[in-house]
């Protein structure tokens, strides 16, 4: 019963969180709004006592999505976007439109042929056992992953030195 | 020195707009109400204009409609953290139009006074400074506990902490009282112990060397050319002391040595200024030692008349040259007064120094340049 | 950026012993503490604040000797301060204050004949800055600076302008908060009365003196005259 | 749900929620009276017993202020964001208050009466959570957003800069935070705060380690950048920004800002003493229960005393050296310190030479590769000599 009604709540507000991110013409409302979706999803995680997800989703997801989209957005030119050019209020039919295809076409089937447990109780994800699983079975890829960070962040550190001798060969020359 | 390169800036790759930052009048460590008009490049400063005259109240034609003597007082009001030198500079100018001796005691009890001013000065600045660079007022805190304690000595000599009005055209006008030289001596003499836990507290700290050296560098050509003097001078690598070239008053008979640095940065200023207190208490000690007894006014007359005359008068401030120009018609007022202000001539160099660093980094350089703005608007 | 001197450490050494000391070293305290002073006793000159826990409250110390506030008017004792204050409405003070904040009306009797003292001494103490020009210019010893500064008032305009009575202030009261000062002026007086009181009797002698010779002259002539009357009579 | 369950709930969240906001008045008081004295004041001492001369060395300062900034004016600025400018100082005042039910702050010995009901609150306690640790960090992270909105929500150029300072100040040091403690979780093999506070009983406590005090320190300096505390409080940085991000805060918005901080300080000190000090370890733990919450909250408040201390001695650092010193400087050290801690670990250290070799080989690696990093960065400063001229 507590389940229920905490599922129904948190539901409700991931779903009001994600229409509001839509809706709203101001783009940080926006992000705000992404951020309680994403806050009402861990706590949907943790209805599922998924507790290692719920805590890597607000650590992902606010933590750091969301702070880049803020940056992103804050590097824009009209924070506010009070105005209504921002978003087109024309053309919703047809984003309503693919929308629904989308649902129909591509996800419907696959939630119907999933096989989704009867109860909530059968699974017990510990951490140590994701731990093992990452360290045992998938080692290989989680390796690969951290192989294609590092090169990600060497590269991000190029750019960026790169971009910095630019500039001082240009005020050399200047 | 890097000017403000806006065509740098749009090449950069992404079209970022310039941040307008009005820091001032009511900004807390302007010193008061001075404003900076700020254009940031994320927090790089691109450009800086500085905005004053907010506390202007017309200083110098106030003093044109008053005798010469009614003008004291409000000298003390210019920079109101060295009332005594700024009395001493406008004497010395007025004792130009009209020839009168000074008396021995009067020249001595001046420089213990000038330099106690300088300690004043320069110890409260440092605290201001360490302040702006986000100390939580602890440095402060010293200085003013120190500062009391010459600020008591001035009460008794002249009757007010601040506002001083203690010289005349011809010396002084009241001798200190009975043991105030003690007292002087047993101040001056703990000077040095509290500048060596000072020295402890600051000089060493690497957050306050990589935060000020290397930042707002001053070149020894511009601080020549734009006229900068005092302690913001000497930083720059210019060893130029009125005390010596000038040697007003009586201070060549005093062993003294002038700190000068090499860089000109923040760093070389606020050292500059905390050698100079060693040897300003070294003058005390000296002068201290020295002091005659006799007479504390010369022979002045009952009205200063003088004849007309043209005469500029100047002393080395704590905080630089401040000299005062005056021309006499031969009536009981000034026909012109005019004051150097070492504040606004110091400030003049802001934006060159600030362009290219950090928001931050302006502040810090503001601070070291050490300005009270009731001196740079007058 | 680097933290690996030793220069932070000291830093912090200092502050914890300014932490430790400033429970038993009370010379480094910044401030005073006057929170064992007795209530409903407001101190009403700088030098009532005493220093240190255990001294009294007095009425002067050495210390503000020379503490000037706002002028005060000076009389010589008497019931009646107005006969004894040595004011004598010359209005130097007024010309020469600077920020021009004394105003002074003369005094005259009945038949319109200046009697030497002010009928109306005001001073603005929202506008005085306490500079003390006002006593060096002062011929006649008659305003110095009082040292009281527990002025403030609810009434901006009336209450921050003081009048003749508020400035008027005994001799007795100038020792009391100025003693050194006030002797020495005092002597100063004294020595100048005396000097004027010599010269005046000089001057007095040498008028007496004068009379005599004139009187004497005139009785010559007199009887030179009477005896060349004689003489002419007697030709 | 049972009637159990519930009591159960409130005896392990309540004294959390009632000993952390009075203790957040103690500390304001503290910190106050500390920086005094560092300063050679008196600091409060006025305040006590209302209506008396009784002034209980100033403690009744932080009622005071309370309740002076609840009858303050709530303004808020033409042009802001109302509804945000409002969330923010609520949205300070929640992670920070949650993430204090993962310290293991154990309470069952309140429930004396029946047995049952102090496993129901061993049960239902925050830190007994598997990933008790990560959940910590993922909570503190949502500070950053507070932040940012009141910067953003005020329509004010230096709160939008204190913001943005605060958003890159935090989310860099969460990662030398993070992997400082990654070294103890890698140690204790548990990301379960009452697990690593259980690995070091009887002394062992991880800060006696050399990858444990290396760690410790970084640690300690990251959480003072995650707090914004002095020398890294530029987010708030008073001389060049006024007063940051809530510059155009004030009343009781401002104390809600005030009472997250300094909850998020206990809370940040709290897994520091979690991670490295045993947690709520010390004597006599053993025989009275209620002792370990005594012991951690004296740990906290002697981590918090440091922080006071800091306060008063340091200035502040530039944005820019703020970064390099997270990035160029904490980073590669804390992930060395991994390898260290991975080496230290599997060299025996049986006899006294063996550990005394382990600390120097460590300490010293440890140490070179901070020299070798203060290296790299730009020109080093140091004192300067000054010329005299005659």
């Amino acid at each position: 019963m507590t389940q229920e009604i905490t599922f129904w709540v948190l539901a409700i507000i991931a779903v009001c969180g994600a229409l509001v991110a839509v809706v709203r013409r101001n783009l940080i409302h926006g992000v705000f709004a992404l951020m309680i979706f994403f806050a009402a999803l861990a706590g949907l995680f943790l209805l599922l006592l998924a507790e290692f997800i719920a805590a890597v989703q607000i650590l992902v997801y606010i933590g750091a999505v969301g702070i880049l989209l803020l940056f992103a957005i804050m590097l824009t030119e009209r924070v506010t976007g009070d105005d209504g050019r921002s978003i087109t209020a024309r053309g919703w039919f047809w984003g309503l439109a693919a929308a629904v295809a989308v649902f129909v076409f591509l996800l419907l089937p696959a939630i119907q042929e999933a096989d989704l447990p009867e109860s909530t109780q059968s699974i017990q994800p510990s951490v140590k056992a994701l731990g093992h699983k990452l360290m045992d079975p998938y080692v290989v890829t989680l390796e690969v992953l951290a192989l294609l960070l590092t090169a990600a962040l060497i590269g991000a550190v190029a750019v960026a030195q790169g971009a910095e001798v630019n500039k001082k060969e240009d005020s050399d020359d200047a | 020195m890097v000017a403000p390169n806006y065509e740098l800036i749009a090449q950069d790759g992404l079209e970022t707009s310039l941040l307008e930052v009005s820091m001032g009048p009511h900004h807390p460590s302007t010193h008061g109400v001075f404003r900076m008009d700020v254009k940031l490049d994320g927090e790089t400063v691109v450009d800086l204009k500085p905005v004053f005259g907010y506390l202007h109240r017309n200083h110098e034609k106030l003093a044109e409609n008053m005798s010469y003597l009614a003008n004291m007082p409000f000298t003390d009001r210019l920079d109101y953290f060295n009332s005594m030198t700024n009395n001493w500079a406008y004497a010395l100018a007025a004792e130009g139009l009209v020839e009168i001796e000074v008396p021995e005691r009067a020249e001595y009890l001046r420089v213990i006074m000038a330099e106690l001013t300088r300690l004043v000065n320069h110890v409260s600045l440092v605290g201001f400074f360490v302040n702006d660079l986000g100390a939580l007022g602890t440095p402060l805190m010293y200085a003013f506990r120190e500062r009391e304690k010459i600020l008591d000595l001035f009460e008794e000599a002249s009757g007010a902490r601040m506002m001083c009005n203690y010289f005349r055209f011809g010396g002084l006008r009241c001798d200190v009282p009975a043991g105030w030289l003690d007292r002087a001596r047993e101040v001056v003499d703990q000077f040095p112990e509290f500048l060596d836990e000072y020295e402890k507290l600051l000089c060493e700290n690497e957050i306050i060397l990589s935060r000020t050296q290397g930042i707002g560098t001053l070149s020894r050509e511009l601080a020549i050319n734009a006229g900068i003097t005092g302690p913001m001078l000497r930083a720059s690598g210019v060893a130029y002391d009125l005390r010596k070239v000038d040697a007003y008053g009586i201070y060549d008979r005093f062993q003294f040595r002038v700190p000068y640095g090499e860089v000109g940065d923040c760093y070389d200023r606020f050292m500059v200024r905390m050698l100079e207190m060693r040897e300003s208490v070294q003058i005390l000690r000296q002068a201290l030692d020295g002091i005659p007894e006799g007479e504390i006014m010369g022979k002045a007359p009952r009205v200063f008349k003088p004849k007309p005359a043209e005469v500029y008068g100047r002393v080395e401030g704590p905080k630089g040259e401040l000299g005062f120009y005056l021309i006499a018609d031969g009536t009981p007022k000034p026909y012109r007064y005019r004051v150097r202000p070492p504040s606004l001539i110091n400030l003049t160099v802001l934006r060159d120094m600030c362009l290219g660093q950090k928001i931050a980094d302006a502040v810090v350089i503001l601070g070291s340049i050490d300005i009270v703005l009731g001196e740079v608007d007058r | 950026m680097s933290f690996l001197g030793g220069g932070i450490f000291s830093g912090m050494a200092v502050t914890l012993r300014n932490f430790v000391g400033s429970y038993f070293d009370p010379d480094r305290l910044t401030t005073n503490d006057y929170s064992w002073r007795p209530e409903g006793q407001l101190p009403q000159s700088a030098g009532e604040y005493p220093r240190e826990e255990g001294e009294q409250l007095s009425d002067t110390t050495t210390v503000t000797n020379y503490s000037r506030n706002f002028p005060m008017l000076l009389h010589d004792g008497g019931d009646n301060p107005m006969d004894a204050i040595r004011c004598v409405a010359c209005q130097i003070c007024e010309r020469e204050c600077p920020p021009q904040c004394i105003y002074i009306e003369k005094d005259y009797d009945e038949n319109g004949k200046f009697i030497k003292r002010p009928a109306v001494f005001d001073i603005d103490i929202s506008v005085c800055m306490g500079c003390q020009i006002c006593v060096e210019v002062c011929p006649f010893d008659s305003i110095v600076m009082n040292s009281q500064f527990e002025l403030s008032t609810p009434n901006r305009f009336d209450g921050l302008l003081l009048h003749r009575g508020d400035l008027l202030k005994s001799n007795d009261y100038y020792h009391r908060i100025h003693p050194e000062e006030a002797k020495a002026r005092d002597q100063r007086m004294a020595v100048e009365k005396a000097a004027k009181e010599a010269k005046k009797k000089a001057a007095a002698e040498a008028a007496k003196k004068k009379a005599e010779e004139k009187a004497r002259a005139e009785a010559e002539a007199k009887a030179q005259e009477e005896t060349g009357d004689k003489e002419e009579e007697a030709q | 749900m049972s009637f159990e369950l519930v009591v159960a709930i409130l005896i392990a969240t309540v004294p959390l929620l009632a000993i952390f906001p009075s203790l957040f008045a103690l500390t304001t008081w503290l910190e106050r009276k500390a920086l005094a004295r560092i300063q050679n004041r008196r600091g409060p001492n006025k305040v006590g017993v209302p209506c008396t001369r009784i002034g209980l060395f100033g403690l009744g300062q932080p009622a005071a202020d309370g309740i002076k900034m609840l009858f303050k004016e709530d303004i808020v600025p033409k042009g802001a964001d109302r509804l945000f400018h409002l969330l923010a100082p609520i949205l300070a005042l929640i992670p920070a208050m949650l993430v204090l039910c993962f310290l293991p702050l154990d309470f069952s010995f309140l429930a004396v009466w029946d047995e049952s009901v102090a496993k129901d609150i061993k049960a239902v306690q925050g830190f007994a959570l598997d990933g008790a640790v990560i959940f910590f960090f993922a909570i503190t992270g949502i500070n950053t957003l507070s932040v940012f909105m009141a910067g953003w929500a005020s329509r004010n150029k230096y709160s939008l800069l204190g913001g943005m300072r605060a958003i890159a100040q935090m989310i860099s040091y969460e990662i030398p935070l993070v992997l400082s403690a990654v070294v103890v979780v890698m140690m204790v093999g548990s990301l379960n705060a009452k697990e690593i506070a259980d690995a070091q009983v009887g002394w062992n406590w991880f800060v006696f380690t050399p990858w444990g005090l290396a760690a410790f320190i970084i640690f300690f300096i990251a959480a003072l950048a995650e707090t914004n505390r002095s020398p890294f409080d530029l987010p708030e940085a008073e001389s060049e920004l006024i007063a940051g991000y809530f510059t155009e805060y004030s009343g009781f918005k401002f104390a809600l800002f005030f009472l997250g901080e300094y909850i998020s300080m206990f809370a940040i000190s709290g897994l520091a003493a979690v991670l490295f000090l045993g947690g709520g370890e010390g004597p006599g733990v053993a025989g009275y229960p209620w002792l370990a919450v005594v012991w951690f909250l004296a740990k906290i408040f002697s981590l918090i005393f440091v922080m006071i201390w800091l306060r008063g001695t340091l200035p502040r650092l530039r944005v820019d050296q703020l970064m390099a010193f997270a990035w160029k400087f904490l980073l590669p050290l804390s992930i060395l310190n991994i390898l260290v801690a991975g080496f230290a670990h599997f060299i025996p250290q049986g006899n006294v030479v063996a550990k005394v070799a382990v600390w120097m080989v460590s300490l010293g690696i440890l140490y070179a590769a901070a020299k070798g990093l203060n290296g790299l960065s730009r020109a080093e400063v140091k004192p300067r000599e000054y010329k005299y001229a005659q």
